[in-house]
C-alpha cells in the first residue's frame, strides 16, 4: 500500500512510523514535504509526532495551516484514510477534521509513559486487526493530551461511535478521574477519536513505538497491520 | 604589517584593560608580541576568549595528558567536536558530555536547555544524527533557597529542549547534597550515529571556499562579561547588557535536518557549531585545525538587533547557529537546501591560506591575528597543588552505628529524594522516540537498538562525588569502574568514555590538587580496564563565595563519567529487575564492610568521613568479563550491581521493577547489608542454571554464593542476627514517592 | 481604490484567554502558588497568552480589522479561547 | 491602621513579555506562520503571557501593588522577561 508521512517543519516520529511502515510491514512508505499540494497517489496519509513548527502557538497550531492540510482534507473528504498520532492528532484538530481541542496536560508536564487503551470499536480499518482484544497498551510522550470539547459534543461523539480508544486501567476498566489511568486528564478519558465516516482517526498514544518485538511490545502493529490488510481486502 | 585600524569608537587597549579581560601581564606581553602592536580592542575579546580557562585548559592540560585516548574502537579522539567510535557493521558513534553549571543556576529553564541544544550541534557537526542524551545533574539540598525552582526548571528545560528535537533522553543520574547548594551542575551528553564513511570534519580547508553562517541571527547572549567591566561601556549600561541565552529547539531541529542534509551533498569540507565564545572560537578552531586562515566580513553577519559592536558579535553566545566551509562551486546547492528547511544563510567570509584571522567590519579591519600561535599557543599552567589541610580529618574512620532495625534503615534509605527513585525526573523527558529504546532510564545502563543489526549500544553515566571528596583518586578510579560494571550487567563490553570534570577554582592548591588526583584515579581506572577517554570538558569555578570564614565554597569533585559500551547481540539482554519468580539470586564479589562516604552514614547519620571502598581494578575487570559472559551466553534473567547503599538496596531495587520479592539469607552482620564495597553484582538465574553461573564465577575469579530465590511480595533478607522484613509494595511506595512528594506540594 | 492613504506603522495588543468554560489547569496552579507565597488575597487566576504586532495599514481601523482575522485564522483557537485586540498607540512601542 | 476602607474586589490583567533584547523563538515563528497565511504586513511579533487576577484589596492602588509584587516573586522572570499590570474596571470581568 501507498503510505505517505507528511513531513512539518519539527516532526519527530516521522522516520518511526516510516520504519514500521516500511520495514516492519513492508508496505510502500514515503515523506510528504509540509508545502506539497499532491499526496502522490497514497492511501493512507500519516501525521506523524513530534513539534510542528515547535508547537510555540498551540500544539499543532501553525501546522493546521500549512499547505498540504488542503490536500489531507480534500483526501479524507474523498474517503481516504488518514492518521494522526500525537502532534498529528493535535493537527487534525487545528485543522478542523476532528471535533474538540487540546489543553496541557492536567499535571502541567510532559509524560513519556506507558498507558492502558480500551478499544471501543473493532471495526474500523484502524483497529479491525486488535480482533478480540479489548486493552492495549501503548506509551505516550506529550505535554497537551488533554483533549476537551463542549458536552454536547462529546455526547455527541460518543452516539456516533466516535471514540475509538479511552484510556482505562490494564484489566480495561474506566477510571476517568485517575491520574494514574488517564494521566493527562482527557474530557471522559478520551485517547483517539475518528470522524463520522470512519476514515480519519486520531490519537495521543504512539502505535509505532510499540511494533516491533525486541522493543518489549507489539501492541501497535495491529493498527497498521489493520490498516493495510483492509486496503488488501476492499482494493481487490 | 597591516596599519592599525581599530574603529575609533573603540576604547584603546593596554595592559590594564587586559588585566580587566583576565589577561595575566604575562599573557599580555605574549599577544603584543605576537601581534608585533598593540591590540586591538576586538583582538583583546578575542584573546581573552580563546586563552580563557574555558577554551584553553590551561589550567587542566597537563594533567588531561594522562588519559589514554586510542583504542581499538576509537576512530577520532579529543580534539574535534565530539569524540568518535566505529561500532561495525558500517556505523560510527560520536558522542561528547559538556557542562552548562554557571548559566543553569542564573536562569535554570533556558541554562538547561541551551545546555542540550549546544551538545547536539557538537554530535551533528560531526555528521552523527544524534540518537540519545544522558543527563548527569547534581543539586543542593532540596530545602536550601530557590533549590526547587532549579530542580524544576532544569528538568523542563532538558525535557522540553530534548523532547522537542526528538533526541530520547534515555538515562542519566540525580543527587542532592549541600555542597551544590549555591553551584548546581548540569552536565549533558548527547551520542549521535553515522555511516563510517559520511563522517565529517571541523576542519577549514581549500583557499577561497566561502564561510556560511547558517541559523539564527546573533544577539547580545551571552557576551563575555568582560564588557562589562569596561568603563568604556558603563555610560549606555542596560541597552548594551549581555542577555541571558534563550533556546530555540524548533530552529535547532530545522537545524539538524539542514546540517545532515547539505553533508549528504559532499559539498560541506566543514562545519562547527558555534558555541562557548561564539564565532570565535568556530573560526580560530576550523582554521587551526585545517592548518589554513580565515576572512570574516562582520557587516554581513544577521543580527537580531541593530548596534552590535565587532567585539560583541566575535563574542556572542547566542544559541543554534552553525559555521560551515562549502565548496566554492557549491555554494549554492547548499544554501538552497538550508533555505529549503527555512533556515537564514549568509556568506561572512572565505577560508584563506595565510594562517591568519583577518576580522573587518563596517570597511575597516578590526582584527588581523595569526591563527596556529593563538590557538595551539594558549598559555600552559601548572598549578601549584597542596593536599588539603583537612584531609587526614576527612578521612580518620568514622564510628559505624548499628542499625537498631535493618527494615527501618532501609525504608528510611529509599525514602530519600537522594536514593529514591527518580522517575518523576524521566517521566518527563521523552525516551522512547525514534524507537531504538530497548532500556530506558530506571535500570544500570540505557541500552538502544542499533536497527538492522542485532547489536545495541548501552550507556551510562556515572560519579559519587563524596567519594571523590574523601579520597579523589580513589573516587576517580570508582566513577569509571561503576561505569563498566553498569554497562557490564547488560552485557556491553566498553568502547569509551567522555566526561565533564566539574571542580572549584584551579588557583586554590588544595582544589588543583583534588583535579590532579581525580585525573589519575580515572586514567589509572581507564588504563587497567581498556577504556580510552575520546570527549570531554572541565567545568572549572564552581565556588562561591558567600563571606563565610571557611573561603569559598567549592562543589565536591565531581568528575562525571560517560560510558558507551557495545552490546553484540540483543538476543539474551538480562534486566536489571527481577523477571521470574523462582530464579535463584547469586551475589558476585565479597564483602569488606567499608563505610567510608557510604550513603548509610551520609544519610541516616549526617556523616561524610572516613575512606571511601577501595577499588581493586584488577577485580572490576574480571566481574565486568564475567556479567559479559553471562549475559552473552543467556545464562541469567536478572543483573544489578551494587553501589550506593549496597546489597540491601540493590535487592529492593531489582523488587520494584515488577514487584517481585525476594528471599534471601547470608551470614553478614545486618549493619554489612549496607556496606559499599566495590566489584559487587547480584545476578538471578533459572535453578537449572545456577550451577553453571557458579562454575562460570569460579572459572573468571570472581567469588560468588547463591543467597537466595526470587518469589513472594515481600523483601526478606535474613543475616546473623537481624533481618529485613518487609511488603515490596511499601518499600516501593516510599521509594517511588520520595522526590515527588518534595516537587509536587500543594496547598 | 478610493484610500490614498498612506500606510502607517501601527502597534497591535492580542490577548488570548481561555473561555471560562475550559479548564484552565495552569491558571489553578499559579493561583495555588500565589497562594503559598502569601497571597491570600488572590481569588482566581486565568493563564492565557499576549502577543505584540507590529504591522503597517492604512489606518487604525484597517489595522485593528487584520489583527482580528489573524486571530481567528491562527492566533486564537475558537474552540477554547477568546481574544481582544487592543490598538496601543502608534507611536510608543506599548510596553512597559 | 489610619485605613479603614473596607476591602473590595479588583480585577488585574498582567502582560508578561519577553525582553527586547532577549530571543523570543515563538514570536518568530508566528510571524513566520502570519506570513505565510498571506499577512505580509506584519513586521514583528512579540509573543508573551497574560494573567487576568482577581483579587481583594482595600483600594486599587493596594491591589495594583500586591500584583506587582506577584510579579516580582513569581508571574514574571526579571532575567529575561517585563511585565506590566493593569487595574481592569472592578466591576466588569475584563475580558471580551
Ligand atoms: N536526571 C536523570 N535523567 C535520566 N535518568 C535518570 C536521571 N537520574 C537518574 N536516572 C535514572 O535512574 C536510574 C538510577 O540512577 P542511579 O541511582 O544513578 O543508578 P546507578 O547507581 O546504577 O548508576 C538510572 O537508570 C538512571 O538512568
Ligand atoms: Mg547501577
Amino acid at each position: 500500500m501507498r503510505c505517505g508521512i507528511v513531513v512539518f517543519p519539527g516532526s519527530n516520529c516521522d522516520h518511526d512510523v516510516y520504519h514500521v511502515l516500511k520495514h516492519v510491514l513492508g508496505q510502500e512508505a514515503m515523506f510528504l514535504w509540509h508545502d506539497a499540494t499532491d499526496l502522490k497517489d497514497c492511501e493512507l496519509i500519516v501525521l506523524p509526532g513530534g513539534f510542528a513548527y515547535g508547537d510555540y502557538l498551540r500544539a499543532g497550531a501553525m501546522a493546521a495551516r500549512s499547505r498540504i492540510m488542503s490536500a489531507v482534507a480534500r483526501h479524507a473528504e474523498r474517503g481516504g484514510l488518514v492518521l494522526g498520532i500525537c502532534n498529528g492528532f493535535q493537527v487534525l484538530l487545528e485543522a478542523g477534521l476532528l471535533p474538540g481541542a487540546m489543553r496541557p496536560n492536567r499535571g502541567l508536564r510532559f509524560l513519556c509513559q506507558d498507558v492502558y487503551l480500551r478499544l471501543e470499536r473493532h471495526d474500523l480499518p484502524f483497529t479491525h486487526a486488535y480482533r478480540d482484544v479489548r486493552v492495549a497498551r501503548m506509551p505516550i510522550a506529550h505535554a497537551e493530551g488533554c483533549y476537551v470539547a463542549s458536552d454536547e459534543e462529546l455526547d455527541r461523539l460518543e452516539a456516533g461511535g466516535q471514540v475509538v480508544l479511552r484510556y482505562g486501567d490494564a484489566g480495561g476498566g474506566r477510571g476517568d478521574d485517575d491520574p494514574a489511568v488517564n494521566p493527562n486528564g482527557s474530557a471522559r478519558a478520551i485517547a483517539g477519536i475518528v470522524n463520522r465516516q470512519g476514515n480519519v482517526l486520531g490519537m495521543m498514544p504512539h502505535p509505532e513505538r510499540c511494533a516491533e518485538a525486541v522493543l518489549g511490545n507489539e501492541d501497535g502493529l495491529p493498527l497498521f497491520r489493520g490498516l493495510t490488510e483492509e486496503h488488501g481486502r476492499t482494493a481487490r | 604589517m597591516s596599519r592599525r585600524v581599530a574603529s575609533p569608537a573603540e576604547p584603546a587597549v593596554d595592559q590594564e584593560v587586559a588585566a580587566e579581560h583576565g589577561l595575566s601581564a604575562d599573557e599580555y606581553e605574549r599577544l603584543c608580541d605576537l601581534l608585533g602592536r598593540t591590540p586591538t580592542w576586538t583582538e583583546l575579546g578575542i584573546t581573552s576568549a580563546l586563552w580563557s580557562e574555558h577554551c584553553s585548559y590551561k589550567s587542566s592540560k597537563v594533567h588531561l595528558a594522562r588519559f589514554p585516548t586510542s583504542g581499538p574502537y576509537v576512530l577520532q579522539g579529543p580534539g574535534e567536536n565530539a569524540g568518535v567510535v566505529d561500532i561495525g557493521h558500517g556505523w560510527v558513534a560520536a558522542f561528547k558530555m559538556e557542562s552548562h553549571n554557571h548559566p543553569s543556576f542564573i536562569e535554570p529553564y533556558q541554562g538547561a536547555a541551551t545546555g542540550v541544544g549546544g551538545i547536539l550541534r557538537d554530535v551533528f557537526a560531526m555528521g552523527a544524527r544524534p540518537i540519545a542524551c544522558l543527563d548527569s545533574l547534581r543539586f543542593g539540598r532540596l530545602e536550601a533557597p530557590r533549590m526547587r525552582h532549579l530542580v524544576d526548571g532544569v528538568v523542563r528545560g532538558i525535557g522540553d529542549y530534548g523532547n522537542c528535537v526528538g533526541v530520547p533522553t534515555v538515562g542519566g543520574e540525580t543527587g542532592f547534597h549541600p555542597s551544590y547548594d549555591r553551584n548546581i551542575l548540569v552536565n549533558v551528553f548527547a551520542l549521535g550515529l553515522a555511516r563510517r564513511e559520511r563522517l565529517a570534519h571541523a576542519r577549514a580547508a581549500g583557499a577561497g571556499n566561502p564561510l556560511l553562517y547558517v541559523g539564527s541571527p546573533t544577539g547580545r547572549d551571552g557576551i563575555h562579561g568582560a564588557t562589562m567591566a569596561s568603563e568604556a561601556f558603563a555610560a549606555d549600561s542596560e541597552a548594551k547588557r549581555p542577555t541571558v541565552q534563550v533556546g530555540d529547539p524548533f530552529t535547532e531541529k530545522l537545524l539538524l535536518e539542514a546540517c545532515l542534509e547539505a553533508l549528504r551533498t559532499g559539498a560541506v569540507v566543514a562545519l562547527q557549531d558555534m558555541g562557548a565564545a561564539g564565532l570565535t572560537s568556530t573560526a580560530f578552531e576550523m582554521a587551526a585545525r585545517g592548518g589554513t586562515g580565515v576572512y570574516l566580513n562582520l557587516s554581513r553577519v544577521p543580527l537580531r538587533e541593530p548596534g552590535l559592536t565587532p567585539y560583541e558579535i566575535m563574542l556572542s553566545e547566542s544559541q543554534e547557529r552553525m559555521l560551515l566551509v562549502v565548496e566554492r562551486q557549491r555554494q549554492k546547492d547548499v544554501e538552497g537546501i538550508f533555505r529549503r528547511w527555512g533556515l537564514e544563510v549568509t556568506d561572512v567570509g572565505k577560508v584563506t591560506d595565510d594562517g591568519r584571522a583577518e576580522v573587518r567590519f563596517a570597511r575597516r579591519k578590526v582584527a588581523d591575528m595569526p591563527v596556529q600561535p593563538l590557538t595551539q599557543g594558549a598559555p600552559v599552567l601548572r598549578r601549584p597543588v597542596r593536599v588539603p589541610k583537612d584531609l587526614e580529618e576527612r578521612q580518620r574512620p568514622p564510628e559505624v552505628p548499628q542499625p537498631d532495625d535493618p527494615t527501618a534503615a532501609l525504608a528510611a534509605l529509599l525514602d530519600t529524594p537522594e536514593m529514591g527513585s527518580k522517575a518523576w525526573i524521566w517521566r518527563q523527558y521523552d525516551h522512547t522516540v525514534r524507537t531504538n529504546t530497548v532500556a530506558g532510564p530506571g535500570g544500570d545502563a540505557a541500552v538502544l537498538l542499533l536497527k538492522g543489526t542485532p547489536a545495541g549500544l548501552a550507556l551510562t553515566s556515572d560519579v559519587n562525588p563524596v567519594y571523590c571528596w574523601l579520597d579523589p583518586h580513589r573516587g576517580g578510579a570508582q566513577a569509571v569502574a561503576e561505569a563498566v560494571r553498569n554497562l557490564a550487567c547488560v552485557g556491553a563490553e566498553p568502547m569509551a568514555l567522555s566526561d565533564c570534570l566539574n571542580f572549584g577554582s584551579p588557583e586554590d592548591p588544595q582544589i588543583a590538587w583534588q583535579f590532579r588526583e581525580c585525573v589519575e584515579g580515572m586514567a589509572a581506572a581507564c588504563r587497567a580496564l581498556e577504556v580510552p577517554v575520546i570527549s570531554g570538558n572541565v567545568s572549572f569555578y564552581n565556588q562561591t563565595d558567600d563571606g563565610g570564614p571557611g573561603g569559598p565554597r567549592a562543589i565536591h569533585p565531581t568528575p562525571t563519567v560517560a560510558m558507551v559500551g557495545l552490546i553484540p547481540d540483543l538476543a539474551s539482554l538480562p534486566s536489571s529487575s527481577f523477571t521470574r519468580a523462582g530464579d535463584r539470586i547469586v551475589l558476585l564479589g565479597t564483602d569488606a564492610g567499608e563505610f567510608g562516604g557510604s550513603a548509610y552514614l551520609r544519610l541516616l547519620y549526617e556523616v561524610e568521613q572516613g575512606r571511601p571502598p577501595a577499588v581493586d581494578l584488577g577485580r572490576e575487570a574480571r566481574l565486568a568479563e564475567l556479567l559479559r559472559f553471562l549475559a552473552f551466553e543467556g545464562l541469567i534473567s536478572t543483573a544489578h550491581d551494587l553501589s550506593e547503599g549496597g546489597l540491601a538496596v540493590a535487592l529492593a531495587e531489582a523488587c520494584f521493577g515488577r514487584g517481585l520479592g525476594a528471599e534471601v539469607s547470608l551470614e553478614l552482620a545486618p549493619l554489612n547489608l549496607f556496606s559499599e564495597t566495590q566489584g559487587r553484582a547480584l545476578v538471578a538465574a533459572p535453578a537449572a542454571a545456577v550451577e553453571q553461573v557458579l562454575e562460570e564465577a569460579e572459572a573468571y575469579g570472581v567469588p560468588a554464593l547463591e543467597v537466595g530465590a526470587v518469589g513472594g511480595e515481600r523483601l526478606r533478607i535474613r543475616a546473623s542476627g537481624g533481618a529485613v522484613d518487609a511488603a515490596v509494595e511499601d518499600l516501593r511506595r516510599r521509594w517511588e514517592t520520595a522526590l515527588p512528594r518534595w516537587m509536587e506540594e500543594t496547598g | 481604490m478610493s484610500r490614498s492613504k498612506t500606510p502607517s506603522t501601527f502597534h497591535a495588543r492580542v490577548t488570548v484567554m481561555p473561555r471560562r468554560a475550559v479548564l484552565d489547569p495552569q491558571g489553578r496552579a499559579i493561583h495555588q502558588a500565589l497562594k503559598r507565597l502569601g497571597f491570600k488575597q488572590v481569588e482566581e487566576v486565568r493563564a492565557g497568552k499576549s502577543f505584540d504586532l507590529t504591522l503597517t495599514a492604512a489606518g487604525a481601523e484597517a489595522a485593528a480589522a487584520a489583527v482580528e482575522e489573524m486571530c481567528r485564522r491562527l492566533l486564537a483557537n475558537p474552540v477554547i479561547e477568546d481574544f481582544a485586540v487592543e490598538l496601543v498607540d502608534g507611536a510608543g512601542d506599548g510596553r512597559s
